[in-house]
């Protein structure tokens, strides 16, 4: 079966995606409205701790971090996928990424936007968070370049800016082709602003071509280099059950994994909603879904190395950690994560559920559950169960205050992912055509050979 | 073609201008130069250039520590209480008239306090102590009392009722203590100041005065 | 000597690059296949290359600059800022910590990289551009378009060659 | 300018500190607590609250773990307590343990808060700027003794914490921590500070003793003493020096040595580096009986 | 003094709030701003009266008995912190936690403001005249009989106002009450050494071996001794002090003892009789009262192992001297005074009279010495209020609606006296039942002199003068309060004293020659006086009469109780104590030692014991004796015995005010009334009980973790034993 039909006709391609930006299915309205509501949940905690104080969401000593940062770990590491769709792929030319890394990086940078949130939610004194900034001021002083979370700070901001600029750079010609064809209103206005008077003029596409691959190249290490500081965030510390080597990779690993789990949960919805089945055929589901597997089997198998070094060193500490992981207060969430995060990835590998809509949509959002889990029990644990006994705390909860934060996010996430898909064309058209021009002459050029054969 | 070139000179240039700025903002802002504060309305419009302003413009050169006496032995210089206003202001049956000091007779015959209006008022986590201050430049170097405090307050002499003329931002504060302050023998008082394992702040003598930077450690202002 | 513009639209890219063949074999005087004509297309096609000539690309000294002066810009920042009056002792580390520092140079060093890299595209690809005189919504679908520009005498030549290789439409700038 | 600056005092910027240079001239405040004095009465706690306008957050907060004292006094039993083969009843008693911010020399705390609100200072104190805390919270997540207290909530107007009347008790000399920062133990800095102005304005050192910290002051048996590390006259100085702690090791050479001393200095998790400048002398106990 | 009183009353009014609004705004605004905040001087002020610059004054720290001397850091005429008194032998400089928050006692915002005459049940403000003439008038209805004046622990100048007061019509029921007084203690010792307070010199003794005598705590004089036990662990010539505490339930300075030994509850006298037995030093009847009280029968009582006890005794025997302290668990019981007597007799057989055990210097103006507090006082005047004999009932400085037994039912006797005045800081559970409530001034505000019931080395005076201006202008000082109501009945003898204070200073300048002023002129004398904040004298000492007594001790072995199996200890936590200072919140927030739990009571269990009843941590348990139950939440502890239980007193407060209103349940209400033979002492100790679970179970609000006080992997709180450690090298 094929990834999509090569006799497929260009206008047509134009026609099916501009179709996305004005007529979706009802279901994409409900979904709009949820996130709205949930947002709202989220808003409404946080004007509560904004006013009253970290104190209600149930923080304490030692209990110094929550949910937030736990999240705010998860959202960058949802951004990964794109990156890794659009940029890795493309460097390794698999034309299937082409119906599909849109989205993917619109994912990117809408979960970093997200992730940022979480910062400012954390922060006890968010009105004085611009001393972070450096910026020469009237108090002549600078934030300190030592601190993990200003390398986070600075990380995640070259990461967010540069993934805008190459989702950006890579719509031009799509958004020149929305400027020929919506008829008038402001999103003509729109479509005729950004896309720069593009014409794919000879030059535009020779200079196009050799930038999108530069940027690209820099993008994969950029990637690589933000999760592995996000994960020395808790690698450079040396609180038991943090302080470990494999951090880094454990963490980049993680990251692909839940972006490749959002990718299909996304991909289903999308290809619903905006009636996409033409482009993204089940094949190339399969092919994520292929991926996602053998991501899975590498965080799994990064799991199980930092679980080992915990337990032949002599980090008694640490060993003490891993230990209440497993049978403490947070135990059934730790199993729920080894079960998410490593066994049920498995049915991924059965042809027969590779294709399965269903099924594949409520194991993505398992997956998802799972890598949430793994970020909260990489954190919450060795608070609760330090270096300091008298310190030790087992029974502090977080309060709905945290949990409505949580919650909202997503809420948040799905709002402007939405609209984005709404306002600009989710599948690239121009690459789609691409693939099928290129697909169209290898098939010529077989049956060519095959005419010179006989 | 020609256009590239233009563009990309023109980028160049962009390039070199941001960095030097960058380079330059690393430095202390100065901030040395005055900037003026509000007006403040005070209950009696109290006449510094009278009191402490030069005889040749009527003024009575009386020394600011003659008034603000708490100023060389406390963080708060102080306002001086009431009774030492009337203590010269019974005796000087001249003025004794003048609305200005009718009023301040009503505030004493009530005995009440008269509410007057925080000046320079700096943040309250910001803790400025007057008194090493005096003893540093007016007592061990003998800088002349209206210098020393003019350093910070401006030329009070020259004003009524006196108002903020320095900028007195964390930023204006430091660029004092970056400088290099003589030190002399007995006064010895650069001693456990600066953070004395960076060579570059060390009081360094040069010639035969030794020089001190001000304390530079947060803790100074901040408690 | 005014100019005027041509645009010959075609089905495929084939149909295209015969087009551009003939154009350069046959002389035409008021008409300079290099800096005359330009070919636009729905999608990238590398071959263009071939029969139109070597054309540079000068983006990527764009990205070397950038990356560079991004890196230094980094470095120095950085650790001239942990230089300043307050420098206090943290976690007994030294002032100037080199591994922080490298760290944010690396950041540094790919945020300069990336935007210095767009800005060159923009500049060498001439974006923002005036949109050219003729243009045809069909170039942003599937066909091939190519626009010439030619003195008064050339372009009936032009025309001929165009139709001759059935072209779907000629759009012909309106003369003074 | 700070380019040149950092160029021309390059070697000065890369010391490592306390290994490489031997740090404070003329200050290094440092601490001891003799755990056989210590009765564990929570004088010093009380002192500390006094001193440096700690918030009483009451019971409900109190059971949220959110309590802010400076100081907490630990107690512990026998590890064989209560356990398999080990004895029911505390016969050898419990060991009390004032515990507060360390003042470690390479604190782990200070490099990790983003805007530096926490620092070392020239003699030798762990700083703790609130007006530039941000309340990350990352100091407290890598303090090993969990010795950090972070305002939950605006205990300046909160119900009953100060009522009028007790504002008037408030020492003005310690800032009142509003919402949202991190805040331990100074060595109450606002004593340190007011002896230093008196010594330099009559040009000398801060003498031993002339200066006492709120618990010291307090405390019944005398069981901690506080001082300038570098005077040799203090009793602290003393006291490192009879006990063999050295504030720039992370392994007293007299552990080394075969079986151990009979000297009962130690510091707390030395062994990860963070050089506190608090020495505990040991519980003793007969053994005759 | 008072002459600077006006520029401190200024002082307050102009600075005070300034420096407050500082201290308030910490992290505010972040910018420069002018001419907001106002800023008033002082219309006059004395010289050394610096804005920004303390002011010390030394005081006297009246939050329990034992007469600690302070001194006040006043700053903008607030004070703002107590430290101790260097100049005081008794507490050298040093103070406890009690005495750290006693700025939250005067600060308080619970006090009582106006004079309050009851009007159904709530109080409505009064004119002091008013409160004045309504005393008077009602004491000229009554007879001096029908009168009844219950008061805690009182003395100096104070004391002398008013005996006076009450001999001036003929009132001869003045009962000093303290609830936690060892009455027992002083009528043992009174009998062994001829004096009911001798001095104990802990850091003379090599061992001190302590039944239940909570030194480092509460027990007497808790500042004092622990200076004492600090050098006693120093040692005296290299010889480090060890310490034996025998008790039932691990106190605060149990839980410091070289060596903790529990026994059965009620067995000290008898543990002490079979130390002297090991001994076998002792001669004649001595020898002959201890021959029955051999190892095995010691032992199988007390169950005190054999070894154990002889390992005492020979320690005793090694080491001399060492010194036997009676604590209130040993006098706690119906035979209290047999076993304080045998207890003091083993001290008398290891021959530490005289050498751990002085005789204490007494203040040469027995008018002025203490009148100190005891239970014995409570019964009497409850019984008297029971029989309706106390028409009129005065009471001050004493709680004994929340301090007396249960069984008592103090309250509903209370009520037959019908006009009740109580003199309050707070409206406390006995307040509330007053008819007439006068509020007094704070101990940082009042005048007057103490002289403490425990004296150190020589005697002392202490002067009480106050830190700073009154907080609320209609509260008054007890000593003025007395005067006024003297001058009611003899207005001629107490004309010439306008106050108090001038009473005061008269009547001490008037003797300057007796304290040590000799002949500087009155003002000098004066002002020394109130600078040094303490009277230093010779005092007279009366040598100890070192006397066994043997006759008539004997000890009843504890008997078995089905109904009730348990023995109820109502502990005394180190910073409650009897629960006056229960509303200060730096005491409620400050946690007991050995449990670590603020805010509320608890009940202690052995987990031995917890485990055969199915009880764990945080269970909510009820108490029952046969007076009463209470309910309040289990704590596993492994310092009691396991046939006892304990609950720490001082919470369960249904008054006092907002920090101590609701917390905790309060032991005393289900305390029987059972009496020491001897001294007829409340027998705290004796209620038995038995406890059962609610089924209800709360989270114990504490600040040990989850860890549970046990040292894991890393070293922490370090410990050696004598052994490996060489003492004499140290500084």
């Amino acid at each position: 079966m094929k990834d999509i039909r090569e006799d497929i006709a260009w206008a047509k391609i134009n026609q099916d995606v501009l179709k996305s930006l004005e007529n979706p299915r009802k279901l994409y309205w409900w979904i709009l409205a949820v996130a709205l509501g949930m947002l709202g949940i989220a808003v409404g905690c946080e004007v509560y701790q904004y006013n009253v104080g970290m104190g209600v969401a149930n923080m304490d000593n030692p209990h110094m971090w929550g949910l937030y940062i736990a999240t705010f770990i998860f959202w960058i590491g949802m951004s990964h996928s794109g990156t890794l769709l659009s940029a890795i792929l493309h460097l390794m030319h698999a034309d299937w990424r082409k119906p599909i890394y849109r989205f993917a990086e619109a994912m990117t940078t809408f979960s970093l936007l997200t992730a940022g949130l979480f910062v400012a939610v954390h922060i006890g004194r968010v009105w004085q968070m611009y001393y972070a900034l450096p910026y020469p001021n009237e108090r002549g002083l600078w934030p300190n370049f030592q601190s993990p979370l200003l390398w986070d700070a600075m990380a995640i901001f070259t990461y967010l800016s540069s993934s805008i600029l190459f989702l950006y750079v890579g719509m031009i010609p799509d958004l020149a082709i929305c400027r020929d064809r919506i008829h008038a209103g402001w999103r003509k206005k729109l479509y005729t602003l950004l896309s720069l008077g593009w014409e794919g003029t000879d030059r535009q596409w020779r200079n196009f071509r050799v930038t999108y691959l530069t940027i690209a190249c820099f993008l994969i290490p950029l990637a690589v280099s933000v999760h592995s500081i996000v994960a020395s965030d808790f690698g450079m510390s040396q609180a038991p059950g943090w302080h470990v080597t494999s951090f880094p990779p454990y963490f980049v690993a993680g990251a692909l994994y839940s972006g490749c789990a959002a990718i299909i949960t996304l991909f289903i919805i999308l290809r619903y909603v905006f009636r996409f089945e033409e482009y993204m055929t089940l094949p190339i589901l399969k092919k994520i879904v292929r991926l996602t597997f053998a991501i899975a089997m590498v965080w799994t198998y990064l799991n199980a190395v930092e679980f080992a070094s915990v337990w032949y060193s002599h980090d008694e500490a640490s060993k003490d950690v891993l230990i209440q992981k497993a049978s403490g207060t947070y135990a059934p969430f730790w199993w729920a994560m080894i079960f998410c995060g490593s066994i049920l990835p498995i049915t991924l590998a059965f042809k027969r559920f590779q294709t399965n809509i269903p099924v594949l949509f409520a194991v993505s959002l398992l997956l998802n559950l799972g890598m949430w889990l793994e970020r909260w029990m990489i954190v919450a644990p060795t608070f609760s169960h330090g270096i300091y006994p008298w310190a030790w705390d087992h029974d502090q909860w977080p309060s709905f205050v945290q949990w409505g934060m949580v919650f909202g996010s997503f809420g948040w996430f799905t709002l402007l992912f939405m609209l984005f898909c709404k306002i600009f064309p989710s599948v690239s058209m121009y690459e789609v055509k691409e693939m099928v021009y290129h697909r169209s002459l290898h098939l010529k050029k077989g049956e060519a050979d095959e005419q010179g054969a006989h | 073609m020609h256009r590239f070139l233009r563009m990309s000179v023109l980028l160049a240039g962009l390039f070199a201008v941001a960095s030097t700025f960058a380079a330059e903002s690393l430095q202390q802002v100065s901030m040395t130069e005055d900037s003026l504060g509000p007006l403040v309305e005070q209950p009696i419009e109290f006449p510094h250039d009278r009191h402490a302003g030069d005889a040749g413009k009527g003024g009575m050169e009386i020394n600011c520590m003659y008034c603000h006496t708490y100023a060389r032995r406390s963080a708060v210089a102080g306002i001086p209480p009431l009774q030492k206003c009337i203590g010269c202001h019974q005796s000087i049956e001249s003025v004794r008239e003048t609305p200005r000091i009718k009023k301040l007779f009503e505030y004493w015959d009530a005995k009440k306090a008269i509410p007057w209006k925080k000046v320079h008022d700096l943040p309250d986590f910001v803790r400025f102590t007057h008194e090493r201050h005096i003893k540093r430049f007016n007592e061990q170097l003998n800088r002349p009392i209206q210098e020393v405090c003019g350093y910070c307050h401006g030329n009070v002499k020259e004003m009524t009722v006196a108002r903020r003329s320095k900028e007195l931002s964390m930023g204006w504060c430091a660029s004092c203590h970056e400088k290099d302050h003589p030190v002399t023998a007995e006064g010895g008082s650069d001693i456990g100041e600066q953070a004395y394992w960076y060579g570059f702040q060390k009081s360094e003598s040069s010639g035969d005065v030794l020089k001190a930077k001000g304390p530079n450690d947060c803790w100074h202002c901040h408690k | 000597m005014s100019k005027r513009h041509l645009l010959a639209l075609f089905s495929n890219f084939d149909e295209a690059e015969l087009v551009v063949q003939e154009l350069r074999n046959t002389q035409i005087n008021g008409f300079n296949v290099n800096d005359d004509m330009i070919v636009k297309s729905a999608i990238e096609h590398p071959e263009v290359e071939e029969f139109l000539g070597e054309k540079p690309v000068y983006v990527q000294w764009f990205t070397l600059f950038g990356a560079l002066m991004g890196g230094l810009l980094g470095f120095f920042l950085i650790s001239g800022a942990q230089a300043n009056f307050y420098a206090q002792l943290k976690g007994g580390k030294p002032i100037v910590p080199l591994p922080p520092n490298f760290v944010l140079t690396y950041e540094m060093f790919i945020l300069g990289g990336v935007f210095i890299t767009v800005l060159g595209f923009l500049i060498c690809a001439g974006l923002p551009a005036r949109r050219s005189p003729l243009y045809s919504a069909n170039v942003s679908e599937d066909q091939i378009g190519i626009l010439v520009k030619s003195d008064e005498g050339a372009s009936n030549t032009l025309k001929e060659i165009f139709s001759k290789h059935q072209a779907l439409e000629i759009q012909e700038e309106a003369g003074k | 300018m700070s380019v040149n600056n950092l160029l021309e005092n390059w070697s000065q910027f890369r010391h490592a500190h306390p290994v490489d240079d031997k740090p404070h001239d003329p200050y290094k405040w440092a601490m001891t607590i003799d755990l056989d004095t210590c009765s564990g009465c929570n004088a010093c706690s009380v002192a500390c609250y006094a001193e440096n306008n700690i918030p009483v957050v009451g019971k409900e907060k109190y059971a949220h773990g959110q309590v802010m004292h400076w100081i907490r006094i630990e107690h512990y039993w026998d590890e064989d307590l209560g356990e398999e083969g080990g004895s029911e009843f505390p016969e050898q008693g419990a060991q009390f343990l004032p515990m507060m911010c360390q003042q470690c020399e390479a604190a782990p705390c200070e490099t990790v808060c983003p805007v530096g609100a926490t620092n070392h200072t020239a003699d030798g104190l762990n700083s703790q700027v609130y007006n530039r805390c941000i309340g990350s919270r990352y100091c407290s997540a890598n303090c090993p003794y969990k010795v950090r207290y972070f305002n939950w909530y605006d205990y300046p107007t909160t119900d009953d914490v100060w009522p009028a009347e007790m504002t008037q008790q408030l020492n003005p000399d310690v800032t009142v921590r509003g919402k949202g920062v991190m805040e331990k133990c100074t060595f109450c800095i606002q004593r340190l500070h007011a002896v230093k102005g008196t010594a330099k304005n009559e040009g000398r050192l801060v003498r031993d003793g002339e200066v006492q910290v709120a618990c010291q002051e307090a405390c019944p048996t005398d069981a901690i003493s506080f001082g300038n590390l570098i005077d040799p006259e203090s009793r602290v100085h003393k006291q490192w020096k009879a006990q063999q702690v050295e504030l720039d090791k992370d392994k007293q050479l007299k552990d080394e040595k075969e079986g151990g001393t009979d000297l009962r200095g130690y510091r707390i998790l030395e062994n990860m580096r963070p050089y506190p400048s608090v020495m505990y002398l040991e519980r003793v106990r007969e053994s005759a009986i | 003094m008072m002459d600077s009183g006006f520029d401190r009353r200024d002082f307050l009014k102009v600075m005070g709030w300034g420096g407050a609004a500082v201290a308030l705004s910490g992290c505010g605004n972040t910018s420069i701003e002018d001419g907001k905040e106002t800023v008033a001087p002082y219309v006059e002020a004395a010289d050394y009266v610096i804005p920004g610059i303390g002011v010390y004054y030394n005081s006297s720290c009246a939050q329990c008995d034992a007469g600690c001397s302070i001194n006040g850091r006043v700053r903008e005429g607030r004070v703002l912190k107590l430290e101790g008194n260097p100049a005081s032998a008794i507490n050298r400089g040093r103070t406890c936690g009690l005495g750290q928050a006693g700025v939250q006692h005067h600060y308080n915002p619970d006090r009582v403001r106006e004079p309050l005459l009851r009007n159904g049940d709530k109080g409505e403000a009064i004119s002091w005249d008013q409160a004045y003439a309504l005393i008077a008038d009602k004491l000229s209805e009554v007879s001096g009989e029908e009168i009844a004046f219950v008061s805690g622990g009182v003395s100096g100048h104070l004391k002398v106002l008013m005996e006076n007061y009450l001999s001036s019509f003929g009132c001869k029921n003045h009962f000093v009450y303290e609830a936690l007084a060892p009455g027992v203690v002083r009528a043992a010792n009174k009998k062994a050494y001829g004096v009911e307070m001798p001095r104990y010199n802990i850091d003379k003794a090599k061992v001190v071996l302590s039944f239940g005598a909570d030194f480092l705590g509460s027990w007497v004089s808790p500042v004092h001794f622990s200076q004492q036990y600090a050098k006693f662990r120093k040692g005296v010539d290299g010889q480090r002090g060890t310490l034996i505490q025998v008790e039932s339930k691990m106190t605060l300075t149990g839980a410091n003892a070289d060596r903790w030994v529990h026994l059965r509850p009620g067995t000290e006298g008898i543990l002490a009789m079979g130390i002297i037995n090991a001994l076998g030093t002792a001669k004649g009847d001595i020898a002959a009262a201890v021959a029955g009280y051999d190892r095995a029968f010691v032992s199988k009582e007390t169950g005190v192992p054999a070894g154990q006890i002889d390992k005492i005794a020979a320690m005793l025997k090694l080491r001399s001297p060492s010194l036997v302290l009676a604590g209130s668990a040993a006098e706690g019981y119906a035979h209290g005074s047999q076993n304080a007597d045998a207890i003091n007799l083993l001290n008398y057989v290891l021959g530490n009279v005289g050498k751990t055990i002085e005789a204490a210097a007494t203040v040469p103006f027995p008018q002025m010495a203490p009148a100190t507090g005891n239970t014995a006082a409570l019964k009497s005047l409850n019984d008297g209020l029971a029989a309706g004999r106390y028409k009129v009932l005065f009471n001050y400085a004493a709680n004994p609606v929340f301090t007396a037994p249960g069984a008592m039912s103090f309250k509903e006797n209370m009520a037959k006296a019908d006009f009740k005045v109580v003199f309050a800081h707070y409206i406390d559970e006995t307040a509330l039942q007053a008819d007439l409530v006068l509020p007094l001034d704070s101990a940082l505000e009042d005048w007057g002199t103490q002289v403490p019931e425990y004296m150190a080395d020589g005697a002392q005076i202490n002067i009480q003068q106050p830190l700073m201006e009154k907080l609320h202008a209609n509260t008054r000082g007890m000593g003025d309060i007395l005067l006024a109501l003297l001058k009611q009945r003899q207005a001629e003898d107490y004309k010439n004293y306008e106050d108090y204070y001038a009473y005061l200073r008269a009547a001490m300048v008037q003797n300057k020659a007796a304290l040590g002023g000799g002949s500087a002129d009155d003002d000098a004398f004066w002002n020394e006086t109130l600078t040094d904040g303490i009277i230093k004298l010779e005092g007279k000492v009366t040598a100890l009469s070192a006397k066994p007594n043997v006759v008539g001790l004997k000890l009843p072995t504890p008997m078995e109780n089905d109904e009730f199996p348990l023995q109820l200890i109502p502990s005394v936590n180190i910073s409650l104590r009897d629960g006056r200072h229960s509303n200060q919140p730096w005491l409620q927030e400050s946690p007991d030692p050995l449990t670590t739990i603020v805010w509320d009571s608890w009940v202690e269990i052995h987990p031995k014991k917890a485990a055969e009843l199915h009880i764990s941590e945080g269970d909510i348990v009820e108490i029952t004796s046969k007076t009463g139950s209470i309910k309040t939440q289990a704590y596993l502890f492994p310092g009691i015995h396991p046939e006892a239980i304990s609950i720490p007193i001082g919470q369960g407060h249904e008054a006092l005010g907002r920090y101590a209103k609701g917390y905790g349940a309060n032991p005393f209400h289900i305390m029987d009334a059972i009496f020491d033979e001897e001294t007829g002492e409340l027998a705290m100790h004796e209620t038995r009980v038995k406890i059962s679970k609610t089924g209800q179970r709360v989270i114990v609000v504490k600040d040990e973790s989850s860890a549970g006080a046990k040292q894991i992997r890393e070293k922490i709180a370090g410990r050696v034993s004598t052994d490996d450690v060489d003492l004499t090298k140290e500084v």
